[in-house]
């Protein structure tokens, strides 16, 4: 029984990977999860300096799901380099780090410093919708995708994946136009814009007015943006969206997704990676499937 | 040695120590390694409602391996809890944050604050702290929950808000009215009290250890949802944030911006 | 204490709506609810022939949600004519139409038909996303909406609802052409395109393979649109998306809608429109409102 | 006289009567409208299940006013229904459907015909109806739930999958090799096992009617959720489908294009 998937030319012990934003630097969750379980560890968004991110409230519950507005808080590109990337290393996962900039040179300038660094892929993170200028406009407009894509694909030394917003009237245009500039991969979906509003202090909830949404309620969504982007482009899928299980799991990797994200459930049941895992496992023991990879996009 | 771990762990009692505020014993090897001033994160069965609550640990039983949290009831996830009876069962994360420092305040004269809700961490931390205690609490109103087990680790001052016990108005009010004095102060409120505490310590030049809360995803450092202001630049996070739920939630006020 | 509302001149008793397909045509819930209680009955959309509609499965449950593939089923505007509208008028309440079409003429036919008719208003259904003429190319590009807006706006004897689809990158530019084009209110949101996969079966949940995502679970999205379009034009707003109670209902209303619908939550509990309705009086009571057009879009 | 609501009623009893398949009571003024064939629709009380499960009557005690579902562990809704127990509540939407129309097979030979999950129903048909009753029901194996209790109202004829009791194979099976004849049909259980009895009762030139079920979410014939392809078109729908919660569930089979 193979669990292992190869998405651009990067073999994973098997699918199951965590969600950008949601799982720290791996650190974090290191007491609670072995991260040699892991297919990969995807970091939090790393810019090419220092960020505050958003006041807070800056993470409010919905109704089987959350919004957050961190506003991409991060250390820095440098930082990262010297204490984050040594820690994932001590691990055997791969390490996709999540790239976040205000402008192409910024992303440029991170994508570059991690070219001699011992990390396997680069999320492109062109679609949070909490930061006024974090790129949100790259996500939604296909020919600033198209442009940010190439550029940074001319600098990366590793497979590039651009993470895509569902916040767009034809998710399959953003995954053409990441494919025809070159990215490797797409990751998809970035988080759902919503706003909550407190009815008793008549004020939003979150100190951002709006925010990102994700868990269990999004993921008919998720499902059917990542189906739409499987028939649409070559390039392989990583899917994410509300994954809570393996059921869920294997629900995008059926819809067309090859590797597979857990984000917010990581709050609410920390050992949600390791379960997937197993449950997919499983999946594959109940029903005789040799190789995790044959089962991907045979929805159709 | 326990670790921090999320478990299923049982309902050992439960009452309503007064309106709308509720008094939970949970058996749990979490007891064992329980600071005062630390929390755990409590999940709903409720589906629909998924990010876990974080509820300050009020008295740790090691002998027994037991953990108290006493919570008022907010919205549906407390609501839920507070329905819980002997022997149902009970998710939690633990144990979290750092707590308060024991070793400042030893054999000090110290004032241990709380302010609502803010009062029952004094609890754990009154019985563990060997220091010359001023333990000043707030209420709305004359149901002074904990009071009574309070004093048995200091002398009690009460503030309400209605005025019918104690001092009318809040803990710095009974500070002022009592002509209390201490080195350290040691407190847990809504944020308007910690400020005016941080204001107070900084005119005495004394330290003020106190613990905040906010809206929290993860409990452990990896969503930086729960973030104060610090005045210097934070160690871990580079910028002026610090993490409630693991580099606090207690802060020397002085080192935040608040 | 007053929870009248005006929308495009039209007075309603109170802000509580059905939400177009969720209530039939009002007769199927008669039994369950006073529909002398509601501030409008909102029916299942008409077209100028009779539709058939998706084959089964339908209806699929999702995680704080559901799917719907219906497909438009309706009998047609000569029977609904014959039919729904005499048994609605036995009621007071408001009766708002949903008309569907699969290009500008079928619309028109159903507007010009409904024109003698005694209906309050005429909600135009340009975004079901379950019809692969269903017009949802009108809801998804603006230029179209503007079109389409324009002629029915010609024809139509009442004031007409554009009611528009989430599936888009920008709400905003769809209220503003719906508002250029002569449009007397907006409703929104429609439902958000999902997709359920059974693993076990490996094959689509439902029949149509994507369905209409409603209910709690997409509530933050539906008040982010509300309250974007509220700042964005001038026309009254009928919000809805996951409505279950008053809280939700005031959300709404403070974002900046005018009316609320509820939708599948009608489903769930048929009573819900009445405990709407009675929950806004008891959150009127307790904030001392007056009047509940008062609170509308205060949250800014 | 009772009408058609939604209310939260008693569990009265339930047992487990074969594997996964449970059998409660239901204390709830519906009984008194309950008809066989009718349905009722439950409410999960986990919040992220949403929609109701339709679940078929079978059995009513007007006497003591309540109704039986006997259903099987499907999914997380029925999962939960399984675990409640005496003096549980229940939500419940009812009573709902047409039933069987009982005047149609009144003094004939009549086939009462339950395959798996379908054979509830027939109970309470089996009870009211004043016929010559050849019951045949089909199961997977050996565990023949409400066989018993069946045989009190006429003669069961029994199908296995797996051959360990009655003839093997299904109830089409069972009707051939028992050499069974029958003026009307009234059936429940999977599609494939209607459409056979559809093309038998066409054959022998009789009238069969069969109770459908189908992904429902309203119950009431709103949401047109629920709906089976017809020959002629629907009087209410004015195209051909019928709405299977309303018009339905039970059908002339000659009525249907299946």
């Amino acid at each position: 029984m193979n669990t292992k998937v190869t998405i651009a030319g990067v073999e994973f012990k098997n699918p199951v990977m965590t969600a950008s934003g949601t799982f720290g630097s791996g650190m974090e969750y290191s007491n609670l999860v072995d991260l040699n379980g892991l297919g990969a560890v995807v970091t939090k968004g790393v810019a090419n300096v220092p960020w505050e991110g958003n006041p807070t409230p800056r993470v409010q519950e919905t109704y089987g799901g959350m919004l957050n507005a961190i506003g991409l808080q991060n250390p820095g590109i440098d930082v990262f380099i010297e204490r984050d990337i040594p820690f994932l290393k001590q691990f055997d996962t791969k390490i996709i780090v999540n790239v976040c900039g205000r402008s192409i040179a910024d992303y440029v300038e991170v994508v570059e410093k991690l070219g001699d660094q011992p990390v396997d892929m680069l999320e492109i993170n062109v679609s949070c919708p909490n930061v006024s200028h974090g790129g949100i406009a790259f996500g939604q407009k296909a020919d600033c995708l198209y442009e940010i894509t190439q550029e940074i694909k001319k600098k990366a030394k590793q497979p590039i994946i651009m993470k895509l917003s569902p916040n767009v009237t034809d998710i399959t245009e953003m995954a053409k136009a990441a494919e025809a500039a070159g990215s490797d991969a797409v990751s998809l979906i970035n988080t759902i814009t919503g706003m909550k509003i407190d009815i008793h202090k008549r004020t939003f909830a979150l100190a951002n007015k709006t925010g990102g949404m994700s868990g269990p309620a999004i993921k008919p969504v998720a499902v059917r943006m990542v189906y739409q982007v499987a028939n649409a482009v070559k390039i392989p899928i990583i899917g994410m969206g509300g994954i809570a299980n393996a059921e869920d799991a294997i629900e995008f990797m059926l819809a067309g997704a090859t590797g597979v994200a857990v984000g917010a459930m990581n709050f609410v049941n920390p050992y949600t990676t390791k379960e997937v895992a197993e449950g997919i496992e499983q999946y594959m023991k109940q029903y005789n499937i040799e190789n995790i990879m044959d089962i991907v996009g045979t929805v159709r | 040695m326990e670790q921090m771990r999320k478990e299923t762990a049982t309902v050992y009692s439960q009452q309503e120590l007064a309106t709308g505020i509720y008094d939970m014993w949970i058996e749990t090897g979490l007891a064992l390694m329980a600071k005062p001033g630390q929390f755990i994160s409590v999940y709903t069965k409720d589906k629909s409602a998924l990010l876990p609550r974080p509820i300050s640990i009020c008295e740790v039983d090691q002998d027994h391996q037991r953990l108290r949290i006493v919570y008022r009831v907010a919205g549906k996830g407390t609501k839920e809890f507070s329905g819980y009876q002997k022997g149902d069962s009970i998710d939690i994360l633990g144990t979290l944050g750092n707590g308060f420092p024991l070793e400042a305040a030893k054999g000090k004269k110290v004032f241990l604050i709380g302010g609502g809700i803010g009062i029952p961490p004094m609890l754990e931390l009154a019985k563990q702290l060997a220091a010359e205690k001023s333990i000043v609490v707030g209420y709305r109103n004359d149901e002074l929950f904990l009071a009574d087990e309070l004093a048995k680790y200091g002398k009690v001052y009460i503030a309400t808000e209605d005025g019918s016990v104690g001092t009318k108005g809040n803990v710095c009010n009974a500070i002022e009215e009592q002509g209390l004095k201490a080195d350290v102060i040691m407190a847990c409120g809504p944020m308007p009290m910690l400020r005016a505490l941080k204001a107070y310590a900084e005119k005495e030049g004394i330290p003020a250890y106190i613990s905040l809360e906010e809206r929290m995803a993860c409990g452990v450092g990896a969503c930086l949802g729960c973030v104060v202001k610090t005045k210097e630049k934070d160690h871990h996070s580079h910028v002026n944030n610090a993490r409630i739920c693991t580099d606090g939630p207690v802060y020397l006020a002085s080192d935040l911006d608040i």
